[in-house]
């Protein structure tokens, strides 16, 4: 299932990779534990620069699953770029009937998240297998 | 201290990066580094949008008692300084001790728009 | 992107942590952004030490293909330059893949020190 | 036993805490695990302006006993201002025979001492527990 991204695709024995072309500070790749749901898991930092690669991915995404789980925990740096592109993806997670759940485990992600009050609005989950295992 | 970049998003990380390093010598609280990271960068993120093409960014830090004191402007083609209902202003407010934004005129007839911000070493931020 | 900070050694960290920042967003090996600090550092700590009292270090980084071009420079009482015999200079040779420093006049009778230094992405360094 | 140093030094249980007075970034932590074996771990940044620092701890432990371990695992910098140190300290430690052991873990502690051709020089161990437990 080719798909169209910003970062150059590879379909790897069912697990999909999406591997850093250019030289941004991101690298988001995805895989599907289970029927339905997708995982993102996003590295580096997330700011004006690199906030389009991860809409890109995450929007693509939205179409194959009905839980979308993105994963920050790699996050080294969040900025508002990054916080819009959740909030847009979780309106459109809401549109679309996908359930959003993120992974915000360390300071550098729990922060930004915090102080923009957006824990109260997206849910969150300390770590990966917490976010995957939640009842649906 | 002064860094001077291209006004690009590239360049972004470099003065993060710079943040962090004085934020964390002057023995910031984690809470606080990763706030004036967070401001730094919101303020040079307007800055680069809305900066005439091909232009410089100049970031001024300086150090005090109690406090890092950031500055930064760049050349802009509108007399409008950001509008302080958006989200980014709100978030540079929530992250701050201090903030202030305004055009100055420039060389050439051009437009400077400036960001002035204080950041305490202890957090005591409420949030949006 | 150029740094402006005053000539003291409280603020070569964060030259350091420029040149970090700058090679790893240029995919330098682990070893070569090693090798950058280091020399970037050396070199720094060399302005430092001969510049002027109160005197400003200038430092350019240049990201281009596949190296980093850096330079320094800083106000200095001498019209000598350090010594290509001395263990700095070694350090400095063995960690580039070039490296220059000379004297050139200043402003108001000065001397300006001068170092110059590539590092390529990959590191095929000797040692000393 | 007090000594001049350059930091606020503090004994606690026989356990000789030098705490950072400045925002120096860098700390030398010294203690005692075995009669006549000094132990001076350092975390920081080792540059022009902490090198004076770290010389004036281990020079003064260097009286204090026959074994002098500098753990320089939490070293993030070493810049030629503190291999210098490190020579100093190696030639005072032959003058006063006291054995000199160095533990160098990470690649930012390795190389410089590898670039300058200074691992044929001094005693490295990969780890705290081989460089004390050494055969002396
Ligand atoms: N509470 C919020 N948290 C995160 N992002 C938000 C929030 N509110 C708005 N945004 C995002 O920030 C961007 C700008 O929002 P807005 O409030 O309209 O500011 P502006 O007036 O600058 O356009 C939009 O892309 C929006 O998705
Ligand atoms: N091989 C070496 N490794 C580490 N430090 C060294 C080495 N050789 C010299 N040094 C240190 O570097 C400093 C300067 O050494 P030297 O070769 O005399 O250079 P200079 O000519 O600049 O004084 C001295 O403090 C010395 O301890």
């Amino acid at each position: 299932m080719p798909r169209q991204l910003p970062f150059r695709g590879r379909e790897d024995s069912g697990l999909t990779v999406t591997e850093n072309s250019s030289a941004l500070p991101i690298e988001v790749v995805v895989d599907r534990p289970a029927e339905g749901v997708v995982v993102a898991t996003v590295s580096g930092e997330v700011d004006m620069l690199t906030a389009p690669a991860l809409r890109g991915v995450v929007m693509a995404e939205l179409d194959e699953c009905h839980v979308l789980v993105i994963d920050l925990s790699g996050v080294g740096f969040l900025g508002s770029a990054g916080l819009a592109v959740l909030v847009e993806t979780s309106h459109e997670a809401q549109r679309r009937q996908v359930e959003l759940r993120l992974v915000a485990g360390g300071r550098s992600v729990r922060r930004p998240l915090e102080i923009t009050g957006l824990t109260e609005v997206l849910t969150t989950f300390p770590s990966r297998d917490d976010a995957v295992g939640a009842p649906g | 201290m002064e860094v001077r970049i291209a006004a690009s998003p590239a360049h972004l990380s470099v003065v993060r990066a710079v943040a962090a390093d004085l934020a964390m010598r002057a023995d910031f609280t984690l809470d606080a580094i990763s706030d004036l990271k967070m401001a730094v960068d919101e303020a040079c993120s307007e800055l680069i949008s809305r900066s005439v093409p091909d232009g410089e960014l100049v970031c001024r830090f300086a150090v005090e008692s109690d406090q890092i004191h950031f500055s930064a402007e760049s050349r802009t083609g509108s007399t409008q300084p950001p509008s302080r209902e958006s989200f980014g202003w709100r978030v540079l407010t929530a992250l701050t001790d201090a903030v202030n934004t305004w055009v100055v005129p420039g060389p050439d007839g051009a437009h400077v728009l400036r960001f002035d911000l204080l950041k305490k070493r202890a957090d005591d931020v409420v949030g949006l």
